[in-house]
């Protein structure tokens, strides 16, 4: 009895030491050098693997990171920059902090809006139907309604909204991981920074067609009138092509331009008031009185 | 014929995944890919062969004449776990990408109920094949067996790895999307598997 | 010039007369030749398995696809009746119908739905069900015994398939001339397969069926004719060798599902290979497994597992096998 | 603060068999009835609570390269009492799981747990955690056994219900993964949500 | 916490000092566990015995003897008859049963030591009454071991002939090694 | 010779021919044309007049923009409106000429008599420039440039001219009327791009179910006795004429993928195309007309119609000189029920390459519900590249580019017969387009990059 039991030890011990020698010797052997880096880096990534940044995938931009020289080319937006500083701090580098962005819709040809004159009958896919033709509205610009920027979006923020035919983003769940923007094949979807609690001014069109044919084709078309350019104090709208753009960097939310503009192309979301034109308007006009007045 | 039938038998008869149930963890988990499936079951049917046949011999010439069979379980694992890590630190060295594929399933390969079932199996039961009187089998014959049964676990997996690649395109209802829709696939498959039995 | 909307699509603009659901149409016409004479020979009993079977179903895919699923029903494309029929000619007439419908259950409920329905399970609904069923109930799988039918036909065998009697008479260690020697029916007559399931009642009817699907181009003739093909060649061969134990391959193309599964449920398009060649392997396959399993396996016959396990290999054979393309070697 | 939660997560949040997925191979052999599965269940948990304690007791001073050897032996340690007590004391029980005692030591639930959870906290949380675990492992070979017994053979825990057989596939291979799979869909659409 | 280093020092010291005390525990637990573990299978072949052969108090012998190339393990009941082991193979793998023969030549009653059929098939020989309850009492001398298929007076169990073939053959070498022992004890008296 | 065909794919659409029988009519001019400045596969040209300029019947309007591009020239006499972005067939905005027609006055140049001119001038370089200067384009679909196919790239040798009458879509009888009306200028037309191409061989391939075709072009071929020029009967069966299809049937060579029938020593051009390159160099016309056939299903016979159009007139003019647009109709489309193009603007203009306005009834043409692929394989069957649709429709689900290359996805003709036939009613051809362009785009950047690689390696 007592001999099995010095046996059972003897054998299982030599068993584990001969054991631990082969593998040290082993491992010794077959060293392979990697960066570990790039597992940590790898950890702190949101591992949505989105390409949002560029990369093929989250381990594919860790790869890179590691070997960047600096940040300048590296930024993902699904994490922000809460994660970009986890990433600089395990690599050393500094980053700049961008202000977040969210996806914005900027189209507002509505059912209502923009009458349909034709019955499309091909796949439903927007890129399918732009590379056909124009669209089933007159409108040549705008959004073509089946939904393949939904269908990009893996963060489940956009939807189409079932009465106006358009995309709605969900602000909460946008990332700005810009899929959206490429799938748009009319270019509608643009990243812009989120603003002051979530206030933003924006022109809700791309149509830049001469301003009667604009109209003509939608009713909530931005005709490139021009009167929120000379409105705008701050120089934050330019108007190009019949088109009123909003720089997003030099808006501040003053919304003057959102009460002038003679087809309410231009929405201001989020603010915490509904706007009062008149009000606005008189602003303007005192201050244009005095102006004169001054000049 | 006797080798015949223990290949036939380990690989369509007694299918290890399918009839057996031994290593379903990483049949589940690899099948994803037929790429990585196919590595891994090579990695596996490496493994089971030589922990086999090391197993068996530590057993015939050490573990049975010292009346000390109650070690099997403890000494065979401390073994097939040596064994597996050095695959992968080999592997890693000689082919990382396949090292990367495999990625965290080598080391569960030593947690891998097929191994050590196989190695515990053929130094445990008694075989008969062909009307053969019941016979523990021999260093030869266990050899075999282990070989054709990592077969059985190889062909099982690229099988099962092809469907699902197939799945991954299909509209699969999200309630069985991943795994509940992998196992049905398996279940039908060990039914259709069961068509062989009786055949050895 | 007016307001009317017009269509607008790409090209083409114009589609041929032909719809899943005209497809399964062609199937479920030519199947019905087999139907009537099963109906004939086993009288109410079949016609009851065959009403129970497609009526399960087809209210099975309904329900789940509806109230579980929330998707628009699929029923319309008629593909579940094609399974339903093909489950029922697949089984006894002397079943006992709750059996029946937990066959459609499996074929339905585990084999197709659960996949994503029409054109997505990897495995043939109707031999799932068939063959979850030959599992479960050997008994009364295995229950021959021919129910009374509408029509009188000579030599009624009772109780089994000459296949299972065979099968039992070479496991016990006899020949097939003492098999024959000691039942009062000659090779001839077995081929008339009175004690058979519905479906493999008929040869004729089933050829004739078959023709109708070739000709209103629903299938192809490779992965039969490799089937048959296979199936003869080994036949053949070990006929030759020994007789004895071996059986020919008219006895073997004659008997059995054989002709069923291989006109009509190896031919499934969803669980078959797309390309010739693949099909061609996936038949050889079917007819080698076949008759593995008649000669050396538990079971009378194995057309059901051959094609089921064969299903198993079809994303292989698509993905290795490829249309020649024009202008490329 | 209460760690009552690492017992109850064993059940849903962590649960081994539907969340975690592992350990199939047992899950998978040994639930042709509600006992089988039981006492499967039971003897995981006794060489789970066991390892987890003493892993988490001797990880701080193994070496990364001998870790995985090194719990492996501890747990084939457990396992091998383990045997000898069941081949002592329940004979009978030993004899119908077979094989998957001895496989207890790969059963990747234990490692998995040895990994992932014991070597990072101390012994009670280890010894709560293997409880949960090992009781939600039990629960759910038990429910698989439940769900198999009842429709292949017509009875629960023994008690026959029906005369004659069941569905005899679900006592079988095919039925074990198929009863899985459903059991899986039900466990997502209705635990899993919390 | 953070692990040891990977030297080759604390590698071998940690794997083999492991391996130590858990050898020492499992050679412990072997020790405290033998004298339970061999009354326990004792007492199943006891269990057995008692099962297959009459009541007696004749403690068993325990014997082993080869007949048509086979050894057969059997264990001597005085006054009851003999315990035989007889293996052949089933469906699924192989069936051992113990095959109690009385004195007089006729079978006592059987029991499945272990079998791999199939759960709900042949796995029935060990609960299917209607066709245990056969072999109590069987007389080899008037009817014939076999099933009713191939010319025996065995009904077999439902849709598992091989089984019970199987089974039958078990019993039916068991009854051979009967007499290979009966002459043997003869020819040693 | 018997009749030949293709060697894989294709479908047997029904004929539908319905306007077969009607005679080549002149449609009226308008009281304005608009002539839009792309017109021919290529870069678009450049317009040469102002505003109020008054411009003659087949005078220069616009210059090639680029190497492969043409001349356009004005299709009736009256003065320049305006030059302006209109919005053409698919809505999209393109520079137009608007021309008030006043009169119908032609550039004197311009030989208008209807006698047939068989002496073949015998300078190349003179009919090539002919041809180029009369702005000859395709007129089979793809209205590529006549004059540089005409030319083959150096060190390619045309060995056999294909002429290509099959015709093959349904409901079309433009070819089939030039054919039986006017078979001589067309053979002429062959003859002299025979001569141009060295004095290849030339086959005129006709489908069966055009008998009138082949006995008019046999006749005229006999009759004007140009050597080695013959006609090839082809099965009737979709896509015929589609050049590698022809390729195939009538030489049994396939053109690999990306390569041109120049490669394989073929030059396809369709009949009308022989047609105008014969008044090209024999008549000194530029191409300012064409022919084509306003038809449809569940339409009465009076509105069907071959015309021949002036290019420039606006479709509704067209429709309206044809009767009306019928109740019927539920879609319009500019050409062939399987390639042509739905038309969402109906005030959009004719141009070189319009062959027919087609009503189609809401039953023949609305799509059906799409449902799951039932993995019959038809689609594969009837793709005559030999492509497997199915395949290449997951894999752009699936965005996979890699495969979609793979497995060809570049190499679709976008004929349509896999939408056609599928059961599933898939919009297969709608999604294989998008791969196609992608993995071209994919292509083209790859070709660019070994380019300039290879560049700055020479530096
Ligand atoms: C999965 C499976 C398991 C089986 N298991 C057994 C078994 O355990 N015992 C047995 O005798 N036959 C078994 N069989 C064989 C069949 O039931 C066979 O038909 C039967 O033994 C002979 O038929 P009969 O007994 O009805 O005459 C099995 C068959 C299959 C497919
Ligand atoms: C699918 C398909 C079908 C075609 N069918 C015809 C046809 O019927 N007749 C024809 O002349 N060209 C047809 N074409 C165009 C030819 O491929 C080829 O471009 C033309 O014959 C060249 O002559 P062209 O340059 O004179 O137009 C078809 C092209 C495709 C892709
Ligand atoms: C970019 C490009 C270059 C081409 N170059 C030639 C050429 O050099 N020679 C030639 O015979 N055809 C040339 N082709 C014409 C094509 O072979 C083909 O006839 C034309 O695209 C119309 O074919 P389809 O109607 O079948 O589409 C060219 C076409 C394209 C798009
Ligand atoms: C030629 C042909 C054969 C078919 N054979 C079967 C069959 O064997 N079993 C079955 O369930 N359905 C069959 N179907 C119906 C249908 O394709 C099948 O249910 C699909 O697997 C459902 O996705 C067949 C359909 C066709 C067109
Ligand atoms: S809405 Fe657009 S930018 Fe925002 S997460 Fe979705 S795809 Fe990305
Ligand atoms: S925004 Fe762009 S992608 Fe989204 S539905 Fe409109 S057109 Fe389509
Ligand atoms: S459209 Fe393209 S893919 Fe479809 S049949 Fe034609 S060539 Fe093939
Ligand atoms: S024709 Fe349609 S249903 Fe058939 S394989 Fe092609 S895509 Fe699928
Ligand atoms: S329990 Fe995980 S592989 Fe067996």
């Amino acid at each position: 009895m007592t001999q099995t039991v010095i046996w059972t030890v003897a054998i299982l011990a030599v068993l584990g030491f001969l054991l631990a020698l082969i593998l040290f010797w082993v491992a010794r052997r077959f060293k392979v050098e990697e960066d570990p880096r790039i597992d940590e880096v790898e950890k702190v990534m949101p591992g949505a693997n989105c390409g949002g940044c560029g990369f093929a995938g989250c381990r594919a931009f860790a790869d890179s990171a590691v070997k960047a020289a600096n940040m300048d080319n590296h930024y993902c937006p699904v994490g922000g920059d809460e994660v970009m500083q986890k990433v600089a701090s395990i690599l050393g580098f500094t980053v700049t902090a961008k202000a977040p962005q969210v996806a914005v819709v900027r189209c507002n040809g509505s059912c209502a809006n923009r009458p349909v004159v034709n019955d499309y009958d091909g796949a439903a896919s927007c890129r399918v139907k732009a590379a056909l033709y124009s669209g089933d509205t007159l409108c040549s610009f705008g959004c073509l309604g089946c939904g393949d920027c939904v269908a990009a979006c893996q963060f489940g923020a956009l939807s189409m909204d079932p009465e106006t035919g358009l995309p709605v983003v969900d602000a909460q769940k946008c990332t700005a991981c810009g899929a959206c923007v490429k799938a748009c094949p009319r270019h509608i979807i643009e990243l812009r920074n989120e603003g002051p609690r979530g206030m933003r001014e924006v022109v809700r069109c791309v149509n830049k067609d001469k301003g009667p044919v604009a109209r003509k084709a939608c009713a909530a078309a931005c005709i490139g009138c021009g009167l929120c350019m000379k409105t705008c104090q701050h120089g934050a709208i330019t108007v190009a092509d019949n088109l009123a753009y909003i720089d997003y960097t030099k808006c501040k939310l003053c919304r003057e331009c959102e009460a002038v503009c003679p087809t309410g192309a231009i929405h201001g979301v989020n603010f915490p008031r509904e706007l009062d034109k008149e009000a606005v308007k008189k602003r303007i006009a005192d201050r244009k009185n005095k102006e004169a007045a001054n000049g | 014929m006797e080798y015949f039938l223990i290949i036939i038998s380990a690989i369509f008869v007694n299918n290890i995944l399918l009839a057996q149930f031994l290593g379903i963890c990483p049949f589940l988990g690899v099948s994803g890919k037929l790429s990585t499936a196919t590595g891994m079951s090579g990695a596996v049917c490496f493994v089971i062969t030589l922990a086999t046949v090391v197993t068996y011999l530590l057993n015939q010439y050490l573990l049975v004449p010292l009346g000390l069979t109650f070690l099997q379980t403890i000494s065979f694992i401390l073994v097939i776990a040596a064994l597996v890590q050095m695959v992968e630190i080999i592997l890693k060295k000689i082919s990382p990408s396949l090292y990367q594929a495999l990625g965290i399933f080598l080391p569960l390969i030593t947690t891998n109920c097929a191994v050590l079932g196989v190695a515990i199996t053929v130094v445990t039961k008694d075989f008969s094949f062909g009307g053969a009187a019941p016979h523990m089998l021999n260093l030869g014959q266990a050899t075999v067996y282990a070989v054709a049964t990592s077969l059985g676990y190889g062909l099982a997996m690229i099988l099962f790895a092809g469907l699902r690649e197939h799945l991954a395109g299909c509209d699969v209802p999200k309630a069985f999307k991943g795994l509940p829709i992998a196992l049905i696939t398996v279940g039908i498959m060990a039914l259709a598997f069961l068509g062989f039995s009786g055949i050895v | 010039m007016d307001n009317k909307k017009y269509i607008v699509s790409p090209s083409p603009h114009i589609h041929a007369d032909i719809s899943t659901t005209s497809v399964m149409r062609d199937v479920i016409i030519a199947l019905s030749p087999a139907a009537v004479v099963a109906i004939l020979v086993y009288g109410w009993a079949e016609l009851l398995v065959l009403l129970v079977s497609i009526v399960s179903c087809v209210l099975l895919e309904w329900a789940v696809t509806r109230w579980m699923m929330k998707r628009p029903s699929t029923v319309g494309d008629l593909s579940a009746v094609v399974t339903g029929l093909l489950l029922a000619l697949n089984l006894p007439s002397a079943i006992p119908l709750w059996i029946v419908f937990i066959g459609a259950v499996v074929a339905i409920c585990v084999a197709k739905l659960p996949f994503g329905g029409i054109g997505q399970n990897v495995f043939n609904p109707a031999i799932t069900g068939r063959v979850f069923l030959l599992v479960s109930f050997p008994a009364q799988m295995t229950n021959w015994t021919p129910t009374p039918g509408f029509v009188p036909v000579p030599d009624a065998v009772s109780g089994a398939t000459p296949l299972s009697l065979l099968k039992e008479a070479l496991k016990g260690g006899s020949t097939i001339p003492q098999f024959l020697a000691s039942n009062d029916f000659s090779m001839s007559s077995l081929l008339w397969d009175i004690g058979a399931s519905a479906g493999e009642l008929s040869a004729g009817a089933l050829l004739i069926g078959f023709i109708y699907l070739l000709i209103r181009r629903v299938v192809k003739p490779w992965i039969p004719l490799s089937i048959l093909g296979t199936m003869a060649l080994i036949s053949v061969v070990f006929h030759t060798v020994n007789p004895d134990i071996y059986t020919g391959p008219v006895f073997n193309i004659m008997t059995g599902g054989t002709l069923l599964g291989a006109f009509f449920m190896a031919t499934d398009y969803v669980t078959s290979p797309m390309n010739v060649w693949g099909g061609v392997i996936f038949g050889v396959g079917i007819g080698l497994i076949d008759m593995m399993i008649r000669y050396f396996g538990a079971y009378p016959e194995g057309m059901s597992f051959a094609i089921l396990l064969m299903n198993c290999t079809v994303p292989l054979l698509n993905r290795w096998f490829h249309q020649k393309k024009y202008g490329r070697t | 603060m209460s760690k009552w939660h690492f017992v109850t997560d064993g059940f849903v949040k962590n649960n081994p068999t539907f969340v975690l997925v592992l350990g199939m191979c047992p899950t998978l052999a040994t639930t042709t009835s509600a006992i089988n599965g039981l006492e499967m269940g039971l003897a995981t948990m006794f060489v789970l609570i066991l390892s987890n304690i003493v892993i988490s007791l001797i990880a701080p001073k193994v070496p990364d390269k001998v870790r995985i050897p090194v719990y492996i032996t501890v747990i084939a340690t457990f396992v091998t009492v383990l045997q000898l007590l069941m081949q002592a004391y329940t004979p009978a029980a030993y004899e119908t799981l077979g094989l998957f005692i001895p496989l207890i030591v790969v059963n990747c639930i234990v490692l998995g747990r040895a990994e992932g959870f014991a070597n990072k906290h101390g012994v009670g949380e280890s010894a709560l955690d293997g409880i949960g675990v090992g009781l939600g492992f039990t629960a759910s070979l038990t429910v698989i056994g439940l769900v198999r017994e009842i429709l292949g053979s017509g009875s629960a825990f023994g008690w026959k219900f029906i005369s004659g057989d069941g569905i005899l596939a679900f006592v079988m291979a095919p039925g074990a993964f198929l009863v899985l799979g459903f059991l899986m869909v039900l466990f997502n659409k209705y635990l899993a949500k919390k | 916490m953070m692990a040891a280093a990977s030297t080759l020092k604390n590698m071998v010291l940690c794997l083999t000092l492991v391996c130590l005390i858990c050898a020492a525990v499992v050679g412990v637990a072997y020790a405290v566990t033998k004298e339970p573990i061999d009354a326990a299978a004792q007492a199943k072949t006891t269990a057995s015995i008692a099962r297959v052969l009459p009541e007696s108090d004749a403690t068993p012998q325990e014997g082993s003897v080869r007949v048509g190339g086979t050894d057969y393990k059997y264990y001597k009941v005085d006054g009851a008859g003999y315990a035989i082991i007889s293996t052949t193979s089933g469906f699924g793998g192989l069936l051992s049963l113990m095959v109690g023969v009385a004195e007089d030549g006729t079978v006592h009653n059987t029991t499945v030591l272990s079998h791999s059929e199939t759960p709900g098939l042949g796995a029935k020989c060990t609960t299917d009454g209607n066709f245990i309850s056969q072999f109590q009492g069987f007389n080899p001398a008037e009817k014939t071991l076999a099933v009713k298929k191939d010319g025996g007076d065995l009904d077999a169990i439902t849709a598992s002939t091989i089984t019970s073939r199987a089974y039958a053959l078990a019993v039916s070498n068991a009854v051979d090694v009967f007499h290979q022992l009966k002459q043997g004890g003869q020819d040693d008296e | 010779m018997g009749k030949v065909t293709f060697s894989r794919g294709g479908i047997h659409p029904r004929d539908c021919k319905y306007a077969r029988e009607c005679a080549i009519e002149e449609l009226p001019l308008p009281k304005t044309v608009y002539v839009s400045m792309v017109q021919h596969l290529g870069a678009p040209a450049k317009p040469l007049v102002a505003p109020g300029d008054s411009v003659k019947v087949g005078q220069v309007i616009a210059e090639p923009g680029g190497f492969i591009s043409a001349f356009i020239h004005s299709p009736v006499s009256g003065t320049v409106k305006g030059i302006a972005p209109r919005k053409n067939l698919a809505g999209d905005p393109v520079m137009h000429v608007e021309i008030a027609v006043e009169g119908d006055e032609w550039d004197p140049a311009i030989d208008r008599s209807g006698d047939l001119v068989t002496d073949i001038p015998d300078d190349k370089a003179l009919i090539l420039g002919r041809i180029k200067a009369c702005g000859v384009v395709g007129l089979g679909g793809a209205t590529f440039p006549t004059h540089v196919k005409l030319s083959p790239p150096p060190g390619k040798v045309a060995d056999c001219l294909i002429i290509n009458g099959s015709e093959c879509e349904p409901f079309l009888t433009s070819d089939y009327r030039i054919m039986i009306e006017r078979p001589k200028e067309v053979v002429v037309g062959a003859a002299i791009m025979q001569k141009v191409l060295d004095g290849c061989h030339c086959v005129i391939g006709i489908e069966e179910n055009k008998p009138e075709a082949i006995a008019a072009i046999r006749a005229a071929v006999a009759e004007l006795g140009y050597p080695d020029i013959r006609v090839q009967v082809l099965r009737k069966r979709y896509p015929q004429g589609g050049e590698k299809q022809l390729i195939d049937a009538v030489l049994h060579r396939q053109v690999g993928s990306g390569g041109l029938p120049i490669d394989v020593g073929a030059v396809v051009q369709n009949v009308t195309t022989s047609f105008a390159v014969y008044e090209a160099v024999q008549k000194n016309k530029p191409l300012i007309s064409n022919i084509l056939t306003v038809t449809g299903d569940k339409i009465p016979a009076k509105l069907q119609h071959n015309y021949l159009f002036r290019i420039g007139v606006p479709l509704s003019f067209v429709m309206e000189q044809a009767g009306g647009i019928p109740d019927t109709a539920a879609k319009i489309v500019s050409g062939g029920p399987m390639m042509g193009k739905a038309v969402s603007n109906l005030d959009a203009t004719t141009v070189k390459g319009t062959a027919a306005v087609l009503y189609l009834s809401e039953a023949a043409t609305r799509r059906q519900k799409e449902s799951h692929c039932i993995r019959c394989g038809k689609c594969a069957d009837a793709c005559p590249m030999g492509l497997e649709p199915f395949l290449l429709n997951r894999l752009y689900k699936a965005a996979d580019l890699e495969a979609l290359e793979k497995n060809a996805a570049q190499d679709c003709i976008e004929c349509g017969c896999c939408l056609y036939s599928c059961p599933a009613h898939i919009p297969l051809l709608d999604h294989i387009r998008q791969a196609k362009g992608q993995v071209m785009g994919v292509i083209r950047a790859r070709a660019a990059a070994a380019k300039a690689a290879a560049e700055a390696k020479k530096q």
